[in-house]
């Protein structure tokens, strides 16, 4: 049986801008707040979705409306009872404003409108497949009306002291130490959360992370908080568990982007002897610890519609040279951006660009820090430029918007930076994004795998495993697909 | 007064010097490529035009540059250092949290460096040529070389993953709660490794700095009017020697002091101090202008006022000199 | 000159020093003949110890790169960004600070005012800023530490030409009519030698860690293999290979050691004075 | 290593060692480290002093003087050992006794004053403390009585307002003052010995006749031996009871001061004796120049200099009028001497009139040219017309410029090729009596006598009209001194030069010049033929000036000075 009470204490990296997850929803952001906001839904590991808010749910049977139960006795943190009237405000008014991803999903909502106090309905334009996907806090976090409504979001004073429904809340943030979640005794959920309270640990060195792991400051290291090579040595310490589990929502894959307009980058044949020349095997064996997988395509295997029947890129060395002979190639330099993520993805870069050298392609590592990276990455300054990216789940939420002709546009870094056009790609996404039934959206998303991978818009490396190493007395951490992101309400401390 | 002559003649130049760097800082900084919009649009992990533009806008980055200046400047005459972009807080609340922290740290650190270092490099002088010599020269010439980080995670890894003895990183046991005096202590525990860290390199300075000062006023005719009214050795080194030798020391000190708001990023880092260089480097990284250049400001003022000082203490400890413009 | 070398010979010290500088200089040189191959090469399983294998006395990198290969060719690149980045130092310092020593009035207190200005940036802080504007590469990297090490070079610079400019030395090749600048560069300059050659064998080693900690936040120039950045990129993995940022930091330790018996010897054998003095 | 020593060939000492010697040394070797101009700065050296008696010490620069006398305190400098011999004080070998030991005889036994007195103070301590000092050092008086005792001497040395002066830095008290300071303090613990190094060079002859006094006085009234190093004969036979010469490291004659300056047996003591300037005035047949028969080389009007002191932090600002309205004419060939107590602004005057200073007023004519209307340019080309002999041979000397290099600058700045300026250079350096091959030493490789004649060697150089020689022969001994006089009175025979030549030497400037200006507090109070003022002074503080000249009272054993002082009042 779970215990009750005690205190996790948890890594943060790097000390999140602010708390308001309706206004800010990088990673670090989300990690806290996940515990004090809450979304509607939930999903499970295999990323079936799994009440939370929301108490069931209806879809009419031309995939067009959606109608929410929502949770009796809810309060906010400040005591207001939380109704179906704050989840037309959060996502019609607040989050419609605030927050680009969903936006990009709230194109294909007609209304959304709250018969009684208890049940929303979101009317859609047309069937959108991966609709229920978007309730999860992240993406949807629900914010309080009665303290947002009429004022400016971004300059409320009570962005500083967020209010959620969540199980933990908000107590203090010594800015650059930690911050502290304490038990939300009201919580609508009888007997959760276990924990009394939460310490989110600011230690912006990765190498005193693992530290503080080892001498028992903090007994929770969520992934990608330590280099990677130190995961195996931490895991061999007494009472240490790991797991990458937690992640299947997210599914963060990797890849290089390829500028697809200009320089040898254009030709395809070059693209495609990028693919062979690179040896993804290495890299994951020796820069991630033999965790994550190498990626077949755009999809990575977590999500929905993954197909595995796509041409396979090995590492063949000889094949690339040979493409590249054949393409002409004269040894133009080409540019290579590192992501300024810290030292694994450097090294990463600098195995990549070896890899490309033996066949006899000149590269040029350009280094820049986070916000140079952006800024390049954004206008399109590169050749080659590593990153990574969430898929949300679905194809249509997180893969779609990186190869779709409609979303390329300077100015942002997570759009179609490549520039890669294709009509009959642009089509397919477009069909699977509406079609109602999985099966046809199996279809047509295994079609444009076996095109894109033929293609080589980008130049894909890893799903990549991000393991969280925990003390093996704390107990139920992961529970979703969401994994620590989305809260410490099941976890106890044995 | 001639001193309030002096004091005001350089508070007025300090005024316009504080002036300049902030206009220079300014365009310094917005040359760096970037800007905090594509930084949180990168982090957001999801951006397009609209959410830019937002962003831009909200932060006055859609005006021409110099009237961003001259909004700014016009604030800051006025004590008004603006707001964080990133962190949606007024920058001087920022900076006034996390000053105390570098302060305590940097300030033990000087104090340590500077008592540690002039004794070591009075002691290599005094003993030249002997193995002690030797080995002080040598150990300060290792410090000296050795990169920070190093050194600091070496001993993190010794006195507290090894060792137990010390805490490794943080200002004070988080979720202690402790109060008084126990605070107190725990804090000074928390102290050690990062001021010892940070003290390090700079001891090692003023030991060779001590030590080459102490032997070219060694050479100096008053030390053999002192050992002929038979002086004991010490007495000579210490009030003859080490006080005239002491000058050059105290510039360099006044040099390190006004580094010290900025001065400590690396350790800041590594034993995760929550202190302003960490702050600093944030908002480089972010390109929070605001910040960047309210902690830019603090610390040109903290160097001009070390600067000051150094010159005043100087006027002290040596009264041949007169005020020096 | 004769004597200059006699003395300089005569130095144990500087000696060893000199001898020392040679080495690496030499490695520095003959790296591409000893290591043919990149030394960003992967050439072996990573995380090998020294002496483990044949071939790899100092043992592979996180990568499996030949860490003896990297310490010879980052000589070249550590030593260029230590004595170019010092060179330039010195050479918008001592001027700076001459001219500012020297007229002294409006001249002095605007040139001081801005070597200020320069101070007043935290230094490490500046030259982050400058090589994110300049992007990284290793001109903006000699750029931005020349930049961050001139201003103590003008101050003590402006020191001494201060004191020195009353000396009656100066003063008789002012009555021989001597010019400005021939009294600067002939009177005044070799008379503040000794401490610039000491500041700046200090220098040179604050120029290598500088870089050390520039490619250590990731804006290195990642095209060249230095000393920097093999203690940089060694350290998040110190507790599983001491050696790779031992060797490396035992090379700049060594190579700053050298510089400095090479200065104090230098500095003593251009001191007429000193010349004869046993210590 | 005693035993032998006395019967060791060599021993130079014309007496024997005396029983109630106080002092005595016999056979002293001072090894010089490798790489000095010799292998032993005192060979073989032997003489004794007994209670109550003044030994004066003599000899050219560089004999081993200072040397020896460090030695007796054990304060030699780095690299310099005792080889051999013995210093035997109060029954005990000095140069055996251990650190401790000597220390305890320091200050307490002997005591000795420096040679350079300007830099021997502690920069940053009140000078009351410096005294006081030496009680606490040897354990002696309450720490409340030493500050009272420290006012005492400070009243017994002659310093006026001693109340004031116990409190002031060394920066604040004159050359003078910090010699009496010096004094006090070697005097604190009333030794038994005193070693007094050249305590009076550069300063005046009223400032150094007051300390001569105090040193006679304070000798009889505590029964003290003196050893009294100098190369002033004025001062030798002024307070000598013997007088030992040295030369080279050696002892040349030891005997009492009427046998060696009456009767002086080696021919170097000849030569020393005979190369002592006179009181006489020149015989020259009136002035050769009548000042007001042509246009004059210099017309100098109404210059005035004053100095503000800053102040410190609480102290009021100090005005200084280093300069205070001077005016006078200097014909073509003419040399006017300018003396004057220490800081009565005579070098001031002279930096003035070269335009090193600026002037607050008045003006200084070159030919009709004033040099304060040139520009820069200009300027540079007229300088070469006036040159300088500074004060400081050292420090007008850059230390890491060859001496030929430094003679050739001038010439090669105003345009000569650089081979011709070297070989002008190795001309000028042997024409001031220096071997060719000095062109390629470095300034601190010659003696303070030599490096004065390359600085009056570099002046020369620049083929001027006008030189302003600022105390050009006062670091020399006697005989060198004669040798620098003889070739400047020689050049300005037949190069019509014209000088200014500021001493604070009287016999000195009754030998070379024509014209003299007395000058007191930054005004010329008296100026006149040497004749005229010497033979009939004018003013109150010339007639003291004359008086204060060391040596010519009627009983000395210098027949020279004694034959001069028929010509003086
Ligand atoms: N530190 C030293 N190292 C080497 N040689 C020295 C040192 N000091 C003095 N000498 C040499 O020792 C000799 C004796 O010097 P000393 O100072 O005794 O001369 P002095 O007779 O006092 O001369 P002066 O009248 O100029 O004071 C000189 O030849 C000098 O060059
Ligand atoms: N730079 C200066 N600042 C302030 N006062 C000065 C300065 N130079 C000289 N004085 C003062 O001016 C006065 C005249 O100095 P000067 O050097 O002309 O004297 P002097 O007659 O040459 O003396 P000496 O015989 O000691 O060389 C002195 O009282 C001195 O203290
Ligand atoms: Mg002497
Ligand atoms: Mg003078």
């Amino acid at each position: 049986a779970p215990v009750e009470g005690g205190r996790a204490n948890v890594v943060i990296q790097p000390e999140p801008p602010g708390l308001m997850l309706g206004m800010i929803q990088n990673g670090p952001t989300q990690m806290v707040a996940g515990n004090i906001y809450e979304g509607l839904l939930r999903y499970d590991p295999s990323l079936k979705p799994m009440p939370q808010l929301a108490e069931s749910w209806t879809v009419s049977g031309d995939g067009t409306i959606y109608t929410f139960k929502l949770r009796q006795g809810v309060t906010w943190h400040d005591g207001e009872p939380f109704t179906s009237a704050d989840v037309v405000f959060s996502v019609d008014v607040f989050l419609r404003e605030t927050h680009a991803r969903l936006r990009a999903s709230l194109v294909h909502v007609e209304n959304i409108s709250a018969p009684d106090d208890h049940t929303v309905v979101f009317k859609l334009k047309q069937p959108f497949g991966p609709f229920l996907g978007i309730f999860e806090v992240g993406t949807m976090p629900m914010v309080p009306k009665h303290i947002y409504e009429g004022t400016d979001f971004k300059t409320n004073p009570a962005n500083n002291t967020p209010i959620g429904t969540g199980p933990f809340k908000f107590k203090e943030w010594v800015k650059g130490s930690h911050i502290l979640l304490v038990k939300n005794e009201n919580y609508y959920q009888e007997g959760k959360p276990h924990l009394d309270e939460i310490y989110w640990h600011v230690i912006p060195d990765a190498a005193s992370r693992a530290v503080a792991f080892e001498t028992g400051t903090v007994d929770i290291l969520p992934g990608g908080s330590v280099e990677n090579f130190d995961v195996q040595r931490l895991t061999a310490l007494d009472n240490t568990c790991v797991t990458d589990k937690g992640w299947e929502f997210f599914a963060p894959q990797s890849w290089l982007w390829l500028n697809n307009r200009e320089g040898p980058t254009a030709d395809v044949r070059f693209r495609k002897a990028i693919m062979y020349a690179m040896d993804r095997e290495f890299a994951k064996e020796v820069l991630w610890n033999g965790l994550g997988d190498v990626a077949t395509g755009p999809f990575s295997s977590k999500i929905r519609f993954y197909s595995d029947k796509v041409t396979p890129y090995p590492h063949d060395p000889d094949k690339a040279r040979e493409l590249l002979k054949e393409m002409g190639y004269d040894g133009t330099p080409i540019r290579l951006l590192p992501l300024p993520y810290g030292e694994t993805w450097q090294r990463w870069a600098e195995a990549v660009k070896q890899n490309l050298e033996e066949v006899g392609i000149k590269v040029e590592l350009v280094a820049t820090d986070v916000a140079g990276w952006n800024q390049k990455v954004a206008d399109w300054d590169y050749d080659l430029a590593f990153t990574y990216l969430y898929q949300y789940g679905d194809p249509a939420l997180g893969v779609s918007r990186t190869y779709v002709s409609t979303n390329i546009a300077k100015g942002s870094p997570w759009n179609n930076v490549a520039g890669y056009a294709s009509p009959e790609v642009d089509k397919l996404f477009a069909d699977g994004a509406v079609a109602f039934s999985d099966k046809k959206r199996e279809g047509v998303y295994t079609a444009v795998q076996k095109k894109l991978v033929d293609d080589v818009p980008v130049a894909w490396l890893l799903e990549l495993g991000f393991p969280t190493i925990y003390r093996c007395n704390v107990k139920n951490l992961i529970t979703t697909g969401i994994g620590v992101n989305d809260g410490f309400k099941d976890a106890w401390i044995e | 007064m001639a001193l309030a002559r002096f004091l005001i003649g350089r508070l007025f130049k300090a005024a316009l010097v504080l002036l300049a760097v902030l206009v220079l800082n300014f365009f310094l900084i917005h040359a760096a490529p970037g800007d905090p919009a594509a930084v949180m649009a990168g982090e957001a992990g999801a951006a397009d035009q609209i959410f830019l533009d937002q962003l831009r806008e909200r932060f006055g980055l859609n005006l021409p540059l110099h009237e961003q200046l001259w909004i700014y400047i016009s604030g800051v005459v006025q004590l008004d250092f603006g707001f964080s972009y990133r962190q949606q807080m007024p920058v001087l609340d920022l900076i006034l949290d996390r000053l105390p922290a570098t302060l305590l740290l940097t300030g033990t650190a000087f104090v340590i460096s500077l008592i540690m270092g002039v004794a070591a490099g009075a002691v290599a002088a005094m003993r030249r040529g002997r193995w002690s010599d030797t080995a002080i020269t040598t150990a300060a010439l290792i410090f000296y070389a050795t990169p920070l980080y190093w050194v600091a995670l070496m001993a993190v890894l010794l006195f507290s993953v090894t060792l137990g003895w010390l805490p490794g990183f943080g200002m004070e046991t988080v979720g202690g709660n402790y109060t008084g005096l126990d605070r107190w202590l725990d804090v000074a525990e928390h102290l050690v490794l990062p001021a010892l860290t940070l003290g390090l390199f700079f001891m090692a300075v003023y030991t060779r700095m001590t030590r080459a000062s102490m032997l070219e006023v060694s050479r100096l005719d008053f030390v053999k009017t002192a050992r002929a009214k038979g002086l004991k050795p010490g007495v000579i080194q210490r009030r003859h020697v080490l006080r005239n030798a002491i000058l050059p020391i105290v510039t360099l000190a006044g040099l390190q002091a006004g580094q010290m708001v900025g001065g400590a990023i690396l350790t800041e880092t590594v034993f995760a101090w929550p202190g302003i260089g960490r702050l600093m480097f944030e908002a480089l990284l972010q390109r929070d202008y605001n910040l960047l250049l309210g902690v830019f400001f603090i610390s040109a003022a903290m160097v001009i006022l070390f600067n000051l000082v150094t010159d005043l203490v100087y006027r002290i400890a040596d009264p041949r000199i007169e005020a020096a413009g | 000159m004769n004597g200059f070398l006699k003395r300089f010979a005569q130095n144990r010290g500087a000696l060893i020093g000199l001898a020392i500088l040679f080495i690496v200089i030499l490695v520095a040189i003959i790296a591409p003949l000893i290591y043919p191959m990149s030394p960003w090469k992967m050439v072996q399983r990573p995380f090998l110890a020294p002496f483990d294998v044949a071939g790899l006395p100092l043992g592979t990198d996180t990568l499996g790169r030949n860490v003896a290969s990297g310490l010879a060719h980052g000589a070249r690149i550590s030593l260029l960004i230590g004595l170019v980045s010092t060179v330039v130092a010195l050479a918008i310092g001592v001027p700076l600070g001459a001219v500012a020593g020297y007229y002294g009035g409006i001249v002095d207190d605007a040139l001081m005012r801005f070597t200020e200005f320069f101070q007043t940036v935290p230094s490490f802080a500046l030259a982050v800023v400058l090589v994110a504007i300049f992007e990284p590469s290793i001109g903006s990297i000699v750029v931005a530490i020349a930049v961050v090490s001139w201003p103590p070079v003008a101050r003590l610079v402006r020191g001494e030409v201060l004191s020195l400019r009353t000396r009656e030395y100066v003063e008789a090749a002012t009555l021989a009519g001597q010019s400005n600048t021939t009294i600067i560069l002939r009177q005044i300059l070799p008379n503040t030698l000794s401490p610039i050659i000491v500041l700046a064998s200090l220098m040179v080693a604050t120029a290598i860690l500088l870089e050390s900690s520039l490619s250590f936040l990731g804006l290195g120039d990642p095209n060249v293999m230095s000393w920097g950045y093999m203690i940089g990129a060694a350290r998040t993995v110190i507790r599983q290979a001491w050696w790779l940022s031992f060797f490396p930091g035992i090379a700049i330790l060594l190579t700053v050691l050298a510089l400095n018996l090479v200065g104090e010897g230098l500095n003593d054998a251009l001191n007429p004075r000193l010349a004869r003095q046993g210590h | 290593m005693t035993s032998d020593l006395k019967t060791q060939p060599g021993m130079t000492g014309s007496d024997q060692v005396r029983p109630d010697a106080l002092l005595s040394i016999s056979g002293l070797k001072l090894a010089l480290p490798t790489g000095a101009d010799r292998p032993f700065a005192v060979d073989d050296v032997s003489y004794d002093l007994a209670a109550g008696e003044i030994l004066c010490i003599v000899g050219e620069s560089g004999s081993g003087k200072s040397m020896a006398a460090n030695a007796v305190m054990g304060l030699l400098p780095h690299g310099v050992r005792p080889a051999a011999g013995r210093i035997m004080f109060e029954g005990r070998d000095l140069l055996t006794l251990d650190e401790a030991g000597m220390r305890a005889i320091r200050a307490a036994r002997i005591a000795m004053i420096f040679q350079e007195p300007m830099s021997a103070l502690n920069p940053l301590m009140r000078v009351g403390e410096q005294i006081a000092e030496v009680f606490e050092g040897h354990n002696r008086l309450k720490p409340r009585e030493r500050r009272a005792r420290a006012l005492e001497l400070l009243t017994e040395v002659g310093i006026p307002e001693p109340a004031r002066a116990i409190d002031a830095y060394p920066f604040q008290l004159s050359g003078g003052q910090r010699q009496r300071v010096m004094i006090a303090m070697a005097l604190a613990l009333e030794p038994r010995l005193l070693i007094a190094d050249e305590p009076t060079t550069a300063l005046d002859v009223t400032t150094q006749a007051q300390i001569l006094k105090l040193i006679r006085d304070l000798q009889i009234r505590h029964g003290m031996g003196v050893m009294f190093i100098t190369h002033d004969f004025g001062v030798v036979a002024e307070i000598a009871d013997r007088v030992c010469v040295m030369q080279h490291g050696k002892v040349v004659e030891i005997g009492t001061a009427a046998d060696v300056l009456g009767n002086p047996s080696h021919p170097y003591t000849r030569g020393l004796i005979d190369a002592i300037p006179g009181m006489n005035v020149p015989d020259r047949a009136g002035p050769a120049i009548t000042p007001d028969a042509a246009e004059p080389l210099l017309k100098v009007r109404g210059l005035t200099k004053t100095y503000h002191g800053k102040g410190g932090l609480l102290r009021k600002p100090r005005v200084v009028h280093a300069v205070d309205n001077i005016s006078f004419d200097l014909a073509r060939g003419e040399t006017l001497g300018i003396v004057g107590e220490s800081g009565s602004g005579k070098s001031t005057l002279g930096r003035c009139i070269v335009r090193l200073i600026d002037p607050d007023r008045g003006s200084a004519e070159i030919d009709g040219i004033d040099l304060a209307s040139l520009n820069a340019k200009a300027l540079r080309k007229e300088r070469r017309r006036v040159q300088m002999v500074f004060q400081d041979p050292f420090g007008s000397l850059n230390p890491r410029t060859r001496v030929g290099q430094i003679i050739a600058e001038g010439p090669i700045a105003a345009g000569v090729p650089a081979a011709e300026a070297r070989a002008q250079a190795r001309e000028l350096l042997a024409t001031v009596g220096l071997d060719g091959s000095s062109a390629d030493r470095f300034p601190h490789e010659f003696s303070g006598g030599q490096r004065q004649r390359v600085g009056i060697a570099r002046a020369l150089a620049m083929n001027p009209e006008l030189i302003i020689a600022d105390e050009a022969v006062s670091a020399l001994d006697v005989s060198i001194q004669a040798q620098v006089l003889d070739l400047l009175a020689g050049l300005k025979a037949r190069l019509n030069l014209s000088m200014l030549f500021v001493t604070h030497d009287l016999r000195v400037a009754a030998q070379i010049c024509d014209r003299l200006a007395v000058m007191q507090r930054g005004r010329i109070v008296e100026m006149g033929t040497v004749a005229e003022v010497f033979g009939n002074p004018q003013s109150a503080y010339t007639r003291e000036l004359l008086a204060a000249i060391p040596g010519r009272g009627p009983g000395t054993p210098l027949k020279r000075f004694a034959q001069a002082g028929a010509v003086l009042p």
